[in-house]
């Protein structure tokens, strides 16, 4: 499995993937974030991002505004079929939905558990008590 | 009558306007959104704009997709998968075609509302760039001549400023809800100017905005 | 009222701050992010950003991950009181609900709403229909 | 006894026996963390070794201060305010204090288990160091002497490694759920060697786990 993050901040984006992989070493994380040095999404990256996956893996993306995830959803329309089949943009806090997809894809979970996993991230309390 | 060449000129036109009006785009946008907009479409038509220059097309659909794909990469914000939605569809409506006339851009601008409320998956009276585009669109197919093209800018800038009145519910000012009232939609402006300088590409002599809201 | 921005990484923290500042200027923002060059959060550089913030205004925290809120709070109990009383740790998803309560502040909505609009961040769809 | 001397001592030695099993417990946290646990303690304890050395303090109570905010801006993880909050509760129990006999170890022992629990809102059981430090301060409170020092190694020593056995519910490792079963607990084995060192500077004579778990 692999994931992709889309975000309008590179240097969020860069962060988030850093903060991934050290959670989750061996998941193959890629990131599509700013347009340029300014804030955006560019669809084109986004799809070039799907397209460095292993042509095995499932993909799930991640994205922060809803902006983001129409441009995630233009990539998967421009992408070779073969790509976009096996790609999910996911509906879930960026940050939180991604660290639970992470560990959930190192632990080989099944697509459909990890993305459960993720969207689960909504209603879990990071603040404890 | 759209050819090859007031399609061209349409472009260059637009993003010279997009220029212009880009402070004013970008104010509007910095009340109920992130302040990029004027910014983003004036970054993306420029681009799309010197991506054809000097470039010839086989036909209307090979210049529609290579400015949807300038725009992709270009804009940024919504606007951008928006608008490279619009050069789409219109280059599937007019694919083979070196012009067209103004019944076939009806069906073109019906298919780009199509694709953009499937890509926003707004409806009117949302407070998006889609309050223009069916009113307008729709006007130019209920009469698909010059007069209907001109009828097109009227209801378009219509809507843009009627705009103001409603709350968004869709893109980034619906974080204002309620307090989105009182401010024009800025992609509603932006659009309102594609139909005043696609009219006058095709038909001439449309008298211009100036949009200071 | 303020916003902390608490994190992990320094460029995610960064690169959050400037998205936000972009839809919320006039808006106080600030980050504690990363242990130096490293992952991680530091207690003593939260409570200096909950220092840097105007001494009338409230202060909202956000926060990527369990352990960073463990140092806002740990942070929280070091600062002088008159910092800590105006001091809400918000448990809401990092990203999606700093940009919620940014706009909402700077449309200078009440504290409550402005906490209100960053938990239903958590609820909030954003993908569309 | 423990005096300011011995606690000194204790830092230093707990210092070097986390940089010696830096490794060691950044395994353990890969498989059930982000694998930094070893290099988080060894670090921060570290520089907290390194604040205190040619220091003189007051006593007790300041110098556990010291260690208090030098791990907070060090360690970075959790175990970062946790043992802060361990460090912070020693210096309000042995405040004005320059040596403190085993009942008030016990006692110091017994607020930081309270202020672990309410830091990381964790009770015994969900696989986190309260696991360890709760039977380790018990053991001592019970029997507070040299032999109620070593039986707190012991019972630690023991609950270090039957953390391996439970599923994580707070922390890193709670996105694991069952999965975390079969490894032991880092926080668990590094708060082990914390009692291991403890007992070897205020009694001697203990000896050390390699923990090759
Ligand atoms: N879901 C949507 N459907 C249709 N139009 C939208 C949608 N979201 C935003 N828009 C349009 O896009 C415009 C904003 O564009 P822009 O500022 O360039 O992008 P962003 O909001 O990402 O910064 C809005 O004024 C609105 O007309
Ligand atoms: N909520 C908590 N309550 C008590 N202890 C905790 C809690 N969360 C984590 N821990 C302890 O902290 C250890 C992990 O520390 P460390 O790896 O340094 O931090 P992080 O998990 O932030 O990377 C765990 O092994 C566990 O013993
Ligand atoms: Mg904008
Ligand atoms: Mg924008
Ligand atoms: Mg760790
Ligand atoms: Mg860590």
């Amino acid at each position: 499995m692999s994931l992709v993050i889309v975000s309008h901040s590179k240097q969020l984006g860069e962060g988030l993937v850093k903060l991934l992989r050290q959670l989750a070493p061996g998941v193959d994380i890629h990131e599509a974030a700013g347009l340029g040095d300014e804030l955006g999404t560019d669809a084109t990256a986004i799809m070039a991002a799907l397209q460095q996956c292993p042509n095995t893996h499932d993909i799930l993306v991640f994205f922060d505004l809803g902006s983001a995830a129409m441009n995630a959803e233009m990539a998967l329309e421009l992408a070779p079929p073969s790509v976009a089949v096996r790609t999910r943009i996911v509906d879930a806090p960026l940050v939180e939905g991604a660290v639970a997809a992470a560990v959930a894809a190192r632990s080989q979970l099944p697509l459909d558990d990890v993305i459960q996993q993720a969207e689960a991230a909504r209603t879990m309390h990071k603040m404890l008590g | 009558m759209l050819t090859l060449e007031t399609l061209q000129a349409f472009i260059q036109a637009y993003a010279a306007r997009l220029a212009e009006l880009c402070t004013v785009l970008d104010d509007l946008d910095n009340r109920i959104g992130d302040g990029d907009h004027g910014t983003n479409m004036a970054r993306g038509f420029r681009t799309a704009a010197d991506r054809i220059t000097g470039e010839t097309f086989a036909d209307l659909g090979a210049l529609c997709q290579a400015v949807a794909m300038a725009l992709l990469a270009s804009v940024g914000g919504a606007s951008g998968p928006l608008y490279a939605t619009v050069f789409m569809r219109f280059a599937q409506s007019w694919k083979d075609c070196t012009n067209v006339d103004f019944e076939q851009v009806a069906r073109g601008l019906a298919s780009a509302c199509e694709g953009l409320r499937a890509r926003g998956k707004a409806e009117v009276g949302e407070k998006t760039l889609l309050d223009v585009w069916t009113p307008a669109s729709e006007a130019l197919a209920a009469q698909p001549d010059e007069n209907g093209m001109r009828a097109a800018v009227a209801s378009a800038t219509k809507a843009a400023l009627a705009s103001r009145d409603i709350p968004a519910t869709k893109g980034r000012a619906a974080y204002l809800g309620e307090r989105s009232v009182g401010t024009c939609d800025p992609g509603s402006i932006s659009s309102a100017v594609f139909f005043e300088e696609l009219a006058d590409a095709t038909v001439g002599g449309v008298t211009k905005t100036s949009w200071q809201t």
